[in-house]
């Protein structure tokens, strides 16, 4: 275990850039904060709370052209693999654990995404933990925490002067090894991160029981419940598009004149078009469906094909709901539903 | 004034209404009036026709210049079509220079069947203003060409 | 009695006396500085309504189409929205119950968050006009008005239009004559300038349709963004496809905006979306002297014209 | 399936190849797998050339053809009739532009024109290839009219009609026919008395076999197009069958009720029982139950006691009445200028200050002998009242008061020789057949012509002698003199009355209030919506034969629509997709037409959509272009075609 002082920590960023492509969190605005490839070690902002958009976009982009083709035939496919091996820095322990999630959907046994993987093939991840927990946070809920240091190649916590660093894989080993103004850890330092790991835990309050989840889902499927939950939903694609963990897509076809090319892009269950049949059928007619869709696929169509449910608790959704719909209120009110409301 | 690409010359659409000004642009060529030849007409039964999204996916396609012409107010062939195009581009207009589209792009004209060398004015000015401002790059989408898009 | 309680005491006769299905308000979400609409069919549950300067949502697109009898509760934007709503028949007049709130102006939740520096504020308390905020390690005192959003600053409607049941007193209108200040300032700058200003703002959206699907005027049955014969616009995050959404947005709601607001403060990124909608509504009110939602039965500025509309920019 | 397009490029015996290489042309048009066939040719309008094509579409099952060539608006009708010949539709085949519009515009550069052709041979293949079969739509015509509004112009239009064999209505919300004509002492310029020339006329409208008289009717609602006009007609009851009275005043005689009579403009007194007018069609007396002491219940009832022939009965009510029209003249005429709104002039406030009808009335009443009033020796006509004047919203010259102010001058001064007879006037306007012959023929009899506007009329409250100044703008000198009465030549506004046809029908008006024709020049009796015409005031101010003139003319224009017993409409026009609108009814209000209509039915669930009416759309777009959902879109020059073509560039 190894720590790095935190006015070096732009040498060692810069140091990374010298063989990879570095993106790291860069204030947006002041209150903003993303993920940006960044020239220099300076540009880093890693007092940051949480990056604004998850990073499942370095992987699974809003659009991705798959191959372009013009009239006659001949189709091209675009360069897979980047350009230069990547080095994701500062991730919060939430979003590398929707990595791992979005792996099991792009990574399956029986399909491999290969414009997903290239990319995840030819990526390192440095995981921070997160410190501060914010009010819509609740990933302590859902089998990890903000200190959850899996599905990372290197994870770092920050120690107030220090970063901690801590390789977790043989790849977050080896890159490591190289890096400029690392120190061994300290027996105090590592105390201090547990301490630190208890204090972050205390600041979640949000709590979700996800227990019977899945099966209390399965029962109500047409249960009036739906009503009630979607009714002030807008139907935007907000909670989708900010989820670490959605990754719907839609393909389709941009031409003009005589070439094409097509294209992967986000969708999102939340719209109307998703499910819309050319014959102008709409199997998933209102918001009521598509909210219901969305849950279900969460929480339980995600869990019976996974084991796991598709969420991390980031609290993106409902920070961004432009009508404050709560997720952890809409799970509390399906957990509450009595046994008799629920039907096999 | 941008630099411009050598040997390039202006590529512009015309929406013009059939009643009035597309019959200028044939009395124009009746009368043999000279005009750039940099534009490519589409026939619309009036200028009311023009959905704003026209002039738009113009922008967009990468041309250089729009035109939209139509009866003079009082003349549309029906009655108000022009009257209400004239809102809406007023509107669009302000809007596009508003948001960054170099004033010169886009163009509006009344021309009436009578006035063949009206259009052929309007033509070249429209064709002069849009060379003066070289080649489109805002709003245009050039999604077949690596790089950075506009 | 306190407007909330006004607010409530209204609802509580409605739905008692059976007059509508349901009132449309606000509650108070779990989040602090927050409300969410809510729909309340019992009459048991009025004290879940809310009133108070985070009541932020225009609740006028939550009318169109619905089948039964609601009331709702309708500042002066969320009033001229709904009035441009019956004027489109989108909703029923005699459908609708309008409880009519005065408003001061409404906060604008991310600017307190940017005045504290994004701090983790953990609870809000709104005592007359200062809101205590507390979080882990701070506490602060902030006055409402230091904190509105932008379009309630020269909002120029700030009293109910349209009204069935009127909560207190009128507020008195506030000087709107600056209202067009921000797009005033970019007419001024060069075309460049505004080009690199928007391309760069609009770069910011994801197209996730928030801004869409918050406007109360936003209602068509399938958006022109969805349509494929043609596909005016692409569905790719290309910024020239994104501009022109932005752009035909706008345009939609020539002469019929209200500048509620709903948009921008629906777009998780913050684009400002407002910047358009404002410029169309300038334009309109100096080309054609229209405002918008004023009255039942009035004309959308799209839907009439005048012989001697202004035309120096035609050739 | 995929269409099969036909490609011809016209050299136009050089016309084009002179400029354009055609050859080149059809060259760059490759390769696009629905374009089955390009060819060029010398003449393609030629007998050869269209043979070509002809022969081309049957061994090639050609579905669509592109015609680059002249202006579509010069040989498109020849290549539609081709393609009619060839059993497809006219619809399917799109014609560039390159001679007009390229080759004689760009001569010597043949590069640019060049490429210029091709783009546009692009354009039109590529709206050819979403172009659909249309076929055109025919809808059957009777021969049934509705006149609105019995004045001259009603009359004139009725008996046109009736006796051209077609079924008309006239409705007239008065007890009688005759309009303003009828209140008209003499005419000009002839000063032919008017009841004599009108009287006859009247009488011809119950007499004709084809005309269905309908007075004290107004129309309460209009609905359908074309062929389909579902008339909806309120009758009020006059108390007094037509058939059996025999005018003998008997009734009125007894009548206790005194009222202002109308007729007279108010300056002489009727009972509530009375003749409309002296000429009345139909001849017979009326009961006004307005001013009748009660009816319901009964207060007084002398008047059917006195009659002798029983045609009082005071047990009728308005009822409704519906009938189906297919064509519809509206002649709801003129109201005169209410001169209050002309507070200088002191109208309804001096006692000797008369507007023009009045002195029509106090004329016609001393032309036979009985005068009402003695007007006094010195006398004033003021012009342009309620005309030509922004102040009171009236830009408008109203086109008859310079003519009737000279005839009431001289049919006053011929009664009254030797008194001091004034036109105060803005411009004297003589324009008339007879009408400068007229005004000279005033002036010689003594009248004096003042150019100047009056400022304003000052009663002298005494002697109640009326204070004048104006301007001579002639000779620059203010006159300030005291006439005995002040006649105002009040002009001509529209009938109240007319608006609500107006939106019941859908029509529009002119900046100046009056009903707007289609076209000023071309189509001044048509209005835009299909099968509905103007006749006489209604469209704007204008004397009686021009009135006539137009009635006669709406009549022919609608028979011209009806003879025909079946009405062809284009189609390309606007269509609406009822999936996507959401009934914000904009597309309705934008259309001049009044071609679509918001409806809530059945077969759509109850939701509202605009519904296009194939028969009344003309296609211009202006609907679709305004619908903000996508919902509307025109057959043919559809929103797809459109872009389409503009990503040819």
């Amino acid at each position: 275990m190894k720590t790095i002082a935190k006015n070096k920590m732009s040498a060692l960023l810069d140091a990374l850039i010298k063989k990879y492509q570095v993106f790291a969190p860069v204030q947006q605005d002041d209150l903003v904060v993303d993920f940006n490839a960044i020239r220099s070690g300076a540009e880093a902002y890693l007092e940051y709370n949480n990056s604004n958009e998850p990073v499942k976009k370095m992987f699974f982009p809003q659009s991705e052209t798959l191959f372009t083709y013009t009239q006659g035939g001949s189709t091209e496919t675009p360069e897979l693999q980047p350009k230069q091996p990547r080095v994701i820095f500062g991730v919060r322990p939430c979003d590398t654990r929707s990595l791992a999630l979005m792996d099991k959907v792009f990574d399956g046994p029986d399909f491999q995404d290969p414009y997903y993987l290239e990319k995840r093939k030819n990526t390192t991840i440095f995981t921070l933990a997160c410190n501060n927990p914010r009010n819509n946070c609740f990933c302590s809920s859902l089998g990890y925490g903000p200190f959850f240091q899996k599905d990372t190649d290197v994870f770092m916590v920050d120690l107030g002067e220090k970063y901690l660093l801590e390789p977790i894989t043989a790849a977050g080993t080896k890159i490591v090894k190289g890096l400029p103004g690392l120190e061994d850890a300290r027996e105090k330092e590592l105390s201090r991160r547990k301490a630190l790991e208890k204090e972050a835990a205390g600041k979640i309050t949000k709590k979700v029981d996800l227990k019977n989840l899945p099966e209390k889902l399965s029962g109500i499927f047409d249960h009036p419940v739906w009503d009630e939950i979607h009714e002030k939903c807008i139907g935007c694609g907000v909670c989708t598009y900010f989820c670490p963990t959605c990754h719907c897509f839609d393909i389709v076809d941009e031409t003009r004149d005589d070439q094409g090319r097509r294209v992967r892009v986000w969708d999102s269950c939340m719209y109307p078009s998703f499910t819309q049949e050319a014959s102008g059928h709409n199997p998933r007619e209102t918001g009521k469906e598509r909210m219901r869709q969305r849950l279900m696929h969460k929480f339980k169509y995600f869990v019976d094909n996974y084991d796991e449910v598709a969420c991390v608790g980031c609290g993106r959704c409902m920070n961004n709901c432009p009508v404050g719909s709560d997720l952890v209120q809409v799970i509390e009110k399906i957990n509450n539903l009595k046994r008799e409301d629920v039907y096999e | 004034m941008q630099e411009q690409p050598e040997n390039w010359e202006p590529r512009i659409i015309a929406f013009l209404c059939s009643w009035c000004s597309y019959a200028g642009a044939d009395l124009a060529g009746v009368s043999r009036c000279q005009y750039p030849p940099n534009i490519r007409v589409i026939k619309l039964p009036c200028s009311g026709r023009a959905n704003p999204f026209y002039i738009i996916k113009s922008l967009q396609q990468g041309c250089d210049g729009v035109l939209i012409s139509g009866c003079h107010p009082g003349e549309c062939h029906y009655s108000s079509g022009n009257y209400y195009a004239r809102r809406r581009f007023a509107i669009m207009k302000r809007l596009l220079e508003y948001i960054g589209v170099e004033e010169g792009r886009v163009h509006f004209s009344w021309v009436s069947a009578s006035e063949g060398e009206k259009f052929a004015k309007v033509v070249s000015e429209v064709t002069e203003a849009v060379r003066k401002l070289g080649p489109a790059r805002r709003l245009v989408k050039n999604e077949f060409e690596s790089g950075a898009t506009i | 009695m306190d407007l909330q309680a006004q607010v409530r005491q209204a609802a509580r006769k409605l739905l008692d006396d059976k007059q509508v299905d349901v009132v449309i308000g606000y509650e108070a979400a779990d989040e602090p500085l927050r409300t969410t609409p809510c729909f309340i069919r019992d009459s048991q549950e009025v004290d879940r309504l809310v009133w108070n300067p985070f009541c932020e949502h225009n609740l006028a697109g939550y009318l169109q189409g619905r089948q039964d009898k609601a009331a709702v509760v309708a500042k002066g934007c969320d009033s001229r929205a709904i009035v441009v709503l019956i004027n489109e028949s989108q909703v029923q007049r005699d459908n609708i119950t309008v409880i009519g709130v005065p408003c001061g102006g409404i906060v604008e939740r991310k600017k307190i968050y940017r005045h504290l520096q994004g701090a983790d504020i953990r609870e809000a308390v709104l005592e007359g006009d200062v809101i205590t905020v507390k979080g882990p390690g701070f506490s602060a005192e902030l006055k409402v008005e230091d904190f509105l959003a932008e379009c309630c600053k020269f909002c120029s409607h700030r009293n109910p239009v349209l009204f069935d049941i009127k909560i207190g007193e009128d507020v008195p209108e506030v000087d709107s004559k600056e209202q067009y200040h921000e797009v005033a300032r970019l007419e001024g700058s060069s075309s460049e300038e505004r080009w690199e200003f928007f391309k760069k703002e609009l770069s910011k959206c994801v197209r996730c349709y928030a801004c869409r699907e918050a406007c109360p005027l936003c209602y068509c049955k399938q958006c022109f963004t969805d349509q494929s014969l043609p596909a005016w616009v692409g569905k790719t995050d290309d910024i020239s496809d994104t501009m022109a959404f932005h752009i035909m947005r706008a345009y939609h709601t020539t002469g019929r905006c209200v500048d509620c607001g709903n948009c921008e403060r629906a777009c998780p990124n913050d684009v400002q979306i407002r910047l358009l909608t404002k410029k169309i509504e300038k334009d309109v009110k100096e080309l054609f002297g229209s405002e918008a939602g004023l009255e039942i039965g009035e004309k959308t500025s799209m839907m009439v014209y005048k012989e001697n509309d202004p035309q120096d920019f035609i050739k | 399936m995929a269409p099969r397009i036909g490609v011809y490029v016209c050299h136009c015996g050089g016309n084009i190849s002179e400029v354009v290489d055609v050859k080149k042309v059809t060259e760059s048009l490759g390769g696009q797998g629905d374009v089955v066939l390009i060819k060029d040719h010398e003449h393609v309008c030629s007998e050869v050339g269209q043979k070509l094509i002809l022969n081309d579409i049957k061994e090639n099952r050609l579905d669509r053809v592109v015609i680059s060539a002249c202006s579509p608006q010069f040989q498109g009708g020849t290549f539609m009739k081709t393609m009619e010949q060839a059993g497809l539709s006219p619809y399917v085949m799109e014609m560039a532009n390159i001679r007009e519009q390229c080759s004689w515009a760009h001569h010597g550069q043949t590069e640019q024109a060049t490429s210029k052709a091709v783009d546009l041979t692009k354009m039109a293949i590529a709206k050819a290839r979403l172009d659909e079969p249309l076929e055109k739509k025919v809808l059957p015509l009777g021969k049934r009219v509705l006149i609105i509004g019995g004045g001259i112009a009603g009359i004139q239009a009725s008996l046109d009609l009736g006796d051209a064999g077609f079924e008309v209505y006239l409705v007239e919300k008065e007890p009688t026919i005759g309009g303003k004509m009828a209140q008209l002492s003499k005419t000009f310029p002839t000063e032919d008395c008017a009841a004599c020339i009108l009287s006859p006329k009247m009488a011809d409208v119950p007499n004709n076999p084809n005309v269905r008289l309908m007075t004290s009717t107004e129309v309460k609602d209009i609905s359908g197009y074309i062929g389909n006009y579902e008339v909806t007609v309120t009758r009020k009851p006059t108390y007094v069958d037509p058939d059996k009275c025999t005018c003998c005043d008997k009734c009125a005689e007894v009548c206790p009720v005194t009222v202002p009579n109308e007729y007279d403009e108010g300056l002489t007194t009727r009972k509530a029982i009375y003749l409309p007018s002296p000429i009345a069609v139909p001849n017979s007396y009326v009961l006004d139950d307005k001013s009748c002491l009660g009816l319901f219940p009964l207060a007084c009832s002398k008047c059917k006691e006195v009659c002798e022939v029983d045609a009082i009965n005071y047990d009728v009510y308005p009822r409704e009445e519906k009938f189906t029209v297919d064509t519809i003249i509206v002649a709801t005429g003129f109201d005169i200028f209410d001169a209050r709104e002309k507070a200088v002039f002191g109208w309804g406030k001096y006692e000797n200050v008369y507007n023009a009808l009045e002195m029509e009335r106090l004329l016609a009443h001393s032309g036979e002998g009985k005068p009402l009033k003695d007007l006094g020796n010195k006398v004033a006509f003021i012009q342009c009242v309620g005309s030509r004047d922004e102040q009171v919203g009236c830009e408008y010259c109203s086109r008859v008061c310079c003519m009737y102010a000279t005839k009431l001058a001289c049919l006053f001064n011929r009664e009254h020789p030797g008194k001091e007879i004034y036109i105060f006037y803005t411009d004297l306007r003589a324009y008339g057949k007879g009408f400068e012959e007229y005004y000279k023929r005033a002036q010689s009899e003594g009248i004096k012509f003042i150019r100047g506007r009056v400022a304003e009329v000052v009663e002298d409250s005494e002697t109640k002698k009326l204070m004048l100044r104006a301007e001579d703008t002639l000779t620059r000198k203010i006159i300030e003199s005291e006439f005995d009465s002040v006649i105002l030549s009040v002009g001509l506004r529209p009938n109240a009355g007319t608006q609500k046809i107006a939106s019941m029908l859908g029509l529009s008006r002119s900046q100046d209030g009056f009903l707007k024709e289609a076209h000023l020049k071309f189509r001044p009796v048509d209005t835009l919506i299909e099968g509905v015409f103007l006749a006489g005031t209604v469209q704007g101010p204008k004397d009686i034969p021009d009135t006539v003139a137009q009635a006669s003319a709406a009549s022919s224009r609608a028979i011209r629509l009806m003879n025909k017993g079946e009405f062809e409409a284009e189609p390309i026009i606007a269509e609406v997709s009822k999936e996507m609108c959401v009934g914000c009814g904009v597309c309705a209000e934008v259309c001049a037409y009044g071609a679509i209509e918001m409806v809530s039915s059945a077969d759509n669930e109850g939701v509202r959509t605009a519904v296009v009416n194939e028969f009344l759309c003309k296609g211009c777009g202006n609907c679709a272009a305004a619908c903000r959902s996508g919902a509307v879109d025109v057959n043919g020059m559809s929103d797809h075609q459109i872009s389409k073509m503009i990503e040819v560039m």
